[in-house]
């Protein structure tokens, strides 16, 4: 009993984590400018991300494998938001201008 | 699976190390060039890797109560090609720099017009 | 020294003179005067060799063996100790001759000049004792380098030319056709040695031998057979003494001399009766005797049209080799010494010439013998020898090779040999007409044109003595005759 | 412990003092180094000819894990020769190098080109030792990868691009070698040459095996620059430094040759690959092709190393002849030329090492007169260029005398013509430079130059004097090539 | 479900591969290679070669794809059109595509455990590892026992690779506080890179020594070791970084670890073994095979990450050329 509702609990955490995914990967595609979709991406690729990998870790129970998701759920945690922010960072310092709709007319 | 169905993954392996072919033999620019033998290599890695697959098997690190394992040769023989391929791109990716340092450009057919016209 | 070491000196002596020679290359006098000394030598050496022979043993000595069953060896027969003997004592006379020419004519380079003759020369020595047929190759192609530079010396790009003419022709057909005729033959029968009687009888076929026949041939481009004859009037820009000795004696005997040691030692007479190119052969040559003799009836250049009349008797000898005729055999070998002589007297008499009144056209030469009627009157002596009439040397081969195609009735030799008898009279008659007989032109340069101003006199020395040779050859043949008989002798 | 290490010795002496000659940088060290591991690896090489001679093929287990399971190194006549030939090549190059060196590579890059070198040496010896297939292709990729650096490392611009173009060429080569190792492994299980040999025979009707064929003749083709395969070699030799086109020419190709030799006798079978694939009749048009296209553009090149280097893919096609023919007499000439052509064409390009030394040029028409001031140089061009051509008593002529006797034994006497004549072509390509060193007026206003340094006249001799000794003498290397190609002929057995 | 993941990979395998083809931006390029490779490396975990996995994925998608994107940045982005037309290549690789294809058709299905090459050597080293070596990774066993004479082959060819980078790009170290004014807005990133900097150095060395065990060895190791290095070169600057580790000391380990290779193997020889036979090393062939192992492991590990930092610094130290013409 107890091991199905961990099952379920997984497996709604792996789908919500993929649906985050996958709209991010929409997002990339469909906003107009650098910055919209450095957002898009970041934001709900570390949650996806995030969600994936405790929905592994129900799976796993307490295990050594647990144990590895954690670390690597600590690593993306850490690498994700920076390396966005890095980039958005190098995208200023390129002159990349926002996308601005021309006002007027 | 059975039947020539069966071969289904080294058709499309066949289709990727040919992708890298191709861009190797008709791509005039270099960089291209060098991802394209990359590329090539990277394909026959997988060719290697898929022909070391055992239905059923499990990566050859030995478990208790496992007795069907992949074949590990292969493996250890793309774990050194895969070595031999980087160095193969550090060094071509050098020369390409050396060559725009030294031409200017890193398009082949400019290249030989330069090289004509000394 | 025993024979067979004399034999070694003997290719050996030449081969190493360029070494004093050019150590000497400061002091003319010193370095001429090795050269004269070495060639003296030499022919001393060889002529030692000749009791040996008459005495029917015949030393021989093996090196060493690159190819298994290939060895380097020399050894002495008769054909070949009487081309030594002729090569060596026209050496001594044309190193004589050379000092009087490259003094007087103002060569460059003289030093080079001796140390590739000298070469040459170790060439010849090697081609004529050569123990086997490889060991004969090696200095053919020798030969043919050695005397690359000589051609060339002029340096200029007539010259230059020429070499290519010369190298291409003669390289070409000694690496093509003839290397393959040899690779062939010791594929076919494991050896190369030279055995009377031929070693190619009985292991293959009339048909293949035709084939090798053919190869070999054509690829003693040193015959100068139509159709790879060119590169002999070409030879002529190089210096007056290499053009004699080397192109009237040393390189084109090489050629007949190795035909004749083929047809005689590979194949064997018989044996090349049997085969069906002979007789196709044949006609070539007599074709060539003929042609040539038209060729050489239009040269205006005296040492042009001495070149192809060259070609012509050198075709003599070859019908000779292929006539399957002991006598004529006996008429073609000794043709090779009577032929050198007249011809080297001529080309001395064209170099003399040359050098005196810087002249090089028949055309201009009329009445030049009242000014150098020495000169001259060696030259019809050498004429006479050519054309075959007595009391010339050159009757006697003549002679015998009528003999021999009527031996055999090969009429188509006996036709080829007298029309070009008429030929040669054709055309050396008329130079001796000129140069006696008609009026010179008004001098230019002021000097009573009857005057007698001889060449230089080493040039008078070195031409007197051949001419006389040329002479005295009629009268005492036996020599020459004796060795071409032994030569038939042992062949039977 | 050293007789019966030889074999791995023979390959891993340099490969450890390759990291030596790294740390010892720019300093004349590197070459003292290099220098030393050369003769060594000569002297290794002499014992291990006279040991595989004496007591027959050496094979050796590395790690100590027996033939299918480990890696074997398995030297039998023909590989001892090839080894001897590189280390010879090697020991003759690296003793002429310092100069040239000084002169054509920069002070800093030095220690690097000697480490390069080491390696390559490495490879190569490599290549020729190892009895796997494998292994084979992990060598080859350290031969191929230092030569790219080797050559790049040249005077000119051009350089880098015909290192690039190696490069690419050399990779896609090794891939389909990989591809058709992959291909053997797969049908049989194993990477040994002997074992492959073995088990082929079970398989070798299929499909696969064929196509692992013919991506390993292609692949190993590439390598040895076989026409038309060979684009990547005129500009390589042309624009490398002097002393790497030397030792490259003699050696790179070879070890090519050699390794299609060990493909097609060892591990095909001589069946396999001349009865059911037909290689013989292909390689042999290829080979002709070779050797009179190559040989007559070679006579329009104006840069000699160019025209050296053309001639060495017609050279090539001289081996391949012989081998194509799949007899005894056709594989012992093959490895003779092989031998022969090692000898003169790294005493050629040593030569070419001298005139740019000293003139800074190797254009023919730089060459005018240059006889009279370098005579010694000039000299070793003359009789490297008679043995190229084939004149007797030089190795080149013992080479076309075997040749054309196995061309002629196996009855194909129109090839012994075409052979002849691309050796007359080669007699023109030669006689230009000799006829512009020798018998041309110099340019009044070129400089006078100065003869070449003793320490790179005598290794020039030293591969001339070999060259004549062998013209006078074949009987040890027309032996030793003829055990050698009977031992692949006869599928290996020992 | 193994055969839908495989097929799903080498469907974007093959995607990337097109996009590659077409894609002009060299830049775009390099990233889609990037993907290319961990695609394969997905794959490779998918067809049980963990090993691999890890070093397609180190290797192909890490330092391959940081060194094209240090050489574009070095030449230029853009491609240019060919000038001929692509029909001969096209030919080429058609017929070459057609010749595997028929060469297929007499291979063994995949998977199937029956195949030639499952039954001959392999099985031996399966059965004979956990008793002859003693360590559980057969890949391992293989790699640097039975086949470790390709190991020492393959850490010559990354140190040929270096060298030949030195060569070609040569390496000067930077002096101070020339390229450290601009980045004065990336706190965020340095003191991310200072947590993780000895985190990834820790991660290499438990690669290395757990390789006996599961994935990982010297190569891994030494990938993820220059790893951290670039990490933190990238986020303090080149000379900051050169400082960590002084260049004349990337050559002693690049040769070092080369030279422990070979010097295991001449020890063995030394001690009356073969050459790279790791039994005598110890009293228990066992042990031996142990000693052995992680002795060279470890100058795998060395060699490759110094030449890989070499041939980073030779790269990224080599000023950008002026513009395309």
């Amino acid at each position: 009993m107890i091991g199905l509702a961990f099952d379920i609990l997984s497996w709604v955490s792996l789908l919500i984590g993929a649906i985050f995914l996958l709209v991010g990967a929409i997002g990339v595609l469909r906003f107009p400018d650098f910055y919209s979709r450095l957002h898009a991406v970041s934001v709900s690729d570390t949650m996806g991300t995030a969600l994936i990998l405790v929905g592994l870790m129900i799976q796993g129970g307490l295990s050594m494998v647990t144990v590895k998701l954690l670390l690597m759920f600590y690593f993306m945690i850490f690498t994700g938001p920076t390396a966005v922010h890095a980039l958005a960072e190098a995208a200023i310092e390129g002159n990349v201008k926002p996308f601005a709709r021309k006002t007027g007319q | 699976m059975q039947g020539p169905l069966g071969l289904y993954n080294y058709w499309i392996v066949i289709v990727l190390m040919m992708t890298g072919f191709y861009i190797v033999i008709a791509r005039p620019n270099l960089i291209k060039k060098i991802v394209g033998l990359f590329v090539f290599q990277t394909s026959v890695f997988i060719f290697f890797i898929t022909m070391a697959k055992v239905e059923d098997g499990t990566a050859p690190i030995i478990q208790e109560g496992v007795n069907l394992y992949s074949n590990p040769l292969p493996h250890v023989l793309i774990l050194t090609a895969i070595v031999v391929s980087l160095a193969t791109t550090a060094l071509g990716l050098a020369l390409v720099v050396r060559i725009r340092e030294s031409y200017g450009t890193i398009n082949e057919d400019d290249i030989h017009v330069q090289d004509e016209a000394s | 020294m025993s024979a067979a070491t004399t034999l070694l000196t003997c290719v050996a002596v030449p081969m190493v003179m360029p070494a004093l020679i050019a150590a000497l290359h400061r002091r003319p006098n010193a370095r001429e005067a090795v050269s004269l000394l070495g060639s003296g030598c030499l022919f001393l050496m060889v002529f030692s060799l000749l009791d040996d022979v008459r005495q029917g043993s015949l030393p021989a000595i093996d090196l060493v063996s690159p190819v298994p069953g290939i060895k380097i060896g020399f050894a002495v027969e008769p054909l070949g100790l009487m081309f030594a003997l002729l090569a060596s004592f026209l050496w001594f006379v044309t190193t004589v001759y050379s000092i009087g020419y490259m003094r007087h004519h103002h060569e460059k380079r003289q030093t080079s000049f001796y140390c590739y003759f000298a070469i040459a020369l170790g060439s010849v020595m090697g081609i004529a004792f050569a123990g086997n047929l490889f060991t004969l190759f090696i200095f053919y192609e020798l030969l043919t380098l050695s005397t690359y530079p000589l051609v060339t010396h002029a340096g200029n790009t007539a010259a230059r030319r020429a070499g290519r003419m010369y190298l291409g022709h003669l390289i070409g057909t000694s690496v093509i056709l003839l290397l393959l005729a040899l690779i062939w033959t010791w594929s076919l029968t494991g050896t190369l040695d030279f055995r009377a009687g031929g070693i190619l009888e009985g292991t293959v076929t009339p048909g293949i031998a035709s084939v090798l026949l053919v190869l070999f041939v054509f690829g003693i481009g040193k015959t100068a057979v139509m159709p790879f004859h060119l590169w002999l009037p070409a030879a002529m820009v190089a210096p007056t003494p290499v053009s004699a000795l080397l192109h009237a004696v040393a390189v084109v005997k090489a050629g007949v001399f190795t035909l004749l040691k083929v047809s005689i030692y590979i194949f064997g007479i018989d044996f090349l009766g049997q085969i069906p190119a002979t007789q196709w052969l044949m006609y070539v040559a007599a074709a060539t005797i003929v042609l040539a003799a038209l060729f050489a009836l239009r040269q205006d250049n005296l040492k042009l049209r001495l070149a192809w009349s060259t070609i012509s008797q050198l075709s003599y000898i070859v019908l000779c080799a292929l006539m399957v005729s002991p006598l004529g055999i006996i008429g073609g070998s000794v043709h090779i010494v009577m032929h050198a002589f007249a011809k080297i007297t001529l080309f001395f008499c064209a170099g003399a010439i040359l050098v005196t009144t810087q002249k090089t056209r028949v055309s201009e030469m009329t009445g030049i013998g009242r000014r150098m009627p020495w000169t001259m009157a060696a030259f019809t002596i050498g004429a006479l020898s050519m054309i075959g009439l007595p009391p010339a040397a050159g009757f006697i081969s003549k002679w015998y090779m009528l003999l021999g195609a009527i031996e055999v009735s090969q009429w188509v030799a006996v036709i080829a040999i007298s029309v070009s008898t008429l030929l040669n009279a054709a055309y050396f008659l008329p130079v001796v007409y000129i140069a006696f007989f008609h009026a010179p032109p008004d001098a230019p340069d002021r000097v009573d044109i009857n005057e007698v101003k001889e060449a230089p006199m080493m040039i008078l020395l070195a031409l007197g003595i051949t001419a006389v040779g040329t002479v005295a050859l009629f009268f005492l043949s036996d020599l020459p005759m004796a060795l071409a008989s032994q030569l038939v002798g042992g062949s039977r | 412990m050293l007789t019966e290490n030889l074999v791995a010795l023979q390959v891993v002496v340099p490969l450890i003092f390759a990291p030596v000659c790294l740390l010892l940088g720019k300093s004349r060290h590197a070459w003292a180094c290099a220098l030393t591991v050369s003769w060594l690896a000569l002297g290794i090489a002499t014992l291990l000819v006279t040991r595989v001679a004496t007591i027959g093929t050496q094979s050796y287990a590395i790690g100590a894990w027996a033939a299918p399971i480990g890696i074997e190194y398995r030297v039998d006549m023909a590989g001892a020769l090839i080894i001897f030939i590189i280390a010879a090549i090697g020991a003759m190059v690296m003793s002429y190098a310092r100069r040239s060196i000084e002169h054509e590579i920069a002070a800093e890059n030095s220690g690097y080109f000697y480490a390069c070198y080491l390696l390559c040496l490495t490879g190569l010896l490599g290549i020729a030792a190892t009895g796997d297939a494998f292994n084979m292709f992990v060598f080859l990729e350290i031969s191929s990868l230092s030569s790219y650096v080797l050559i790049s490392l040249g005077t000119t611009r051009r350089a880098l691009t015909a290192a690039f173009q190696y490069l690419v060429m050399g990779t896609i080569g090794a891939t389909f070698i990989l591809i058709g190792v992959g291909m053997l492994y797969m049908m049989t299980g194993t990477l040994n040459m002997m074992d492959l040999a073995q088990r082929l025979p079970g398989v070798d009707d299929t499909r696969t095996i064929r196509v692992a064929f013919a991506f390993v003749t292609i692949g190993v083709s590439i390598k040895l620059a076989l026409f038309p395969l060979h684009l990547w070699l005129p500009n390589a030799y042309t624009f490398a430094p002097s002393v790497v086109s030397a030792f490259v020419a003699a050696t790179a190709t070879k070890v090519g040759i050699y390794v299609l030799l060990r493909f097609f006798f060892t591990v095909f079978g001589i069946h396999f690959s001349f009865v059911a694939m037909h290689v013989g009749e292909i390689l042999m048009v290829l080979a002709v092709v070779a050797m009179l296209v190559a040989s007559l553009v070679a006579i329009f090149q104006d840069n000699i190393k160019r025209m050296l280097a053309y001639s060495s893919v017609a050279q090539i096609g001289y081996m391949i002849l012989g081998i194509s023919l799949a007899t005894s007499a056709g594989v012992t000439a093959g490895m003779i030329h092989l031998f022969n052509h090692a000898l003169i064409k790294c005493a050629l390009f040593l030569c070419m090492g001298n005139i740019f030394l000293r003139l800074g040029s190797v254009e023919l028409h730089d060459l005018r007169g240059l006889a009279q001031q370098m005579p010694w140089t000039m000299a070793v061009f003359v009789i490297g260029g008679l043995s190229l051509i084939g004149v007797p008593l030089t190795s080149g002529f013992i080479s076309k005398w075997y040749l054309v006797s196995a061309v002629l034994d196996a009855g194909l006497w129109p090839l012994a013509v075409l052979i002849l004549l691309a050796s007359l072509f080669a007699l023109i390509y030669i006689g230009r430079v000799v006829e512009a060193a020798y018998f041309s007026k110099p340019d009044p206003t070129a400089k006078k130059v100065r003869e070449a340094p003793a320490s790179m006249l005598i290794p020039a001799w030293l591969l001339i004097g070999a060259n004549l000794y062998i013209g006078v003498d074949a009987s040890l290397l027309a032996g030793i090539a003829r055990q050698g190609a009977d031992i692949l002929i006869g599928a290996g057995v020992p | 479900m193994e055969h839908l993941i495989n097929i799903v990979l080498l469907g974007l395998l093959m995607l990337a591969g097109f996009a590659i083809v077409r894609t002009k931006s060299l830049l775009a390029v390099a990233m889609l290679t990037s993907i290319y490779s961990l695609l394969s490396a997905s794959l490779f975990v998918v067809l049980d070669a963990v090993d691999v996995a890890l070093t397609e994925a180190a290797i192909g998608a890490g330092i391959s794809t940081i060194l094209m994107l240090a050489a574009i940045a070095l030449t230029s982005d853009e491609e240019k059109a060919p000038r001929h037309t692509p029909l001969l290549p096209l030919f080429v690789v058609i017929a070459t595509g057609a010749a595997l294809i028929y060469g297929t058709l007499d291979m063994p299905r995949f998977g199937d455990p029956a195949a030639p090459a499952h039954r001959h050597v392999a099985p031996t080293y399966l059965q004979d590892t956990p008793t002859a070596i003693g360590i559980p990774n057969v890949v391992t066993s293989v790699l640097a026992s039975y086949r470790s004479y390709d190991t020492l082959g393959e850490v010559t060819v990354i140190f040929t690779a270096g060298t030949g980078v030195l060569a070609l790009l040569g390496f000067r170290p930077r002096r101070r506080n020339t390229e450290d004014t601009g980045r004065k807005k990336l706190v965020i990133l340095r003191v991310v890179a200072k947590l993780f900097f000895p985190l990834i150095l820790l991660f290499a060395l438990y690669v290395l020594f757990h390789g006996d065990y599961g994935p990982g060895g010297g190569f891994q190791a030494g990938v993820i070791f220059a790893t951290g290095f670039i990490l933190y070169a990238l986020a303090f600057g080149l000379s900051n970084s050169q400082q960590l580790i002084p260049h004349q000391l990337l050559y002693v380990m690049a040769a070092a670890g080369v030279l422990i290779y070979g010097l295991v193997g001449i020890a063995s020889m030394l001690l009356g073994g073969k050459f790279l036979e790791y039994q005598v090393l110890a009293n228990d062939p066992v042990t031996g095979q142990h000693v052995g192992i992680l002795l060279i492991e470890t100058g795998v590990a060395i060699t490759v990450a110094a030449v890989v930092l070499i041939i980073y610094y030779g790269f990224v130290s080599r000023r950008p050329a002026p513009g395309d013409i």
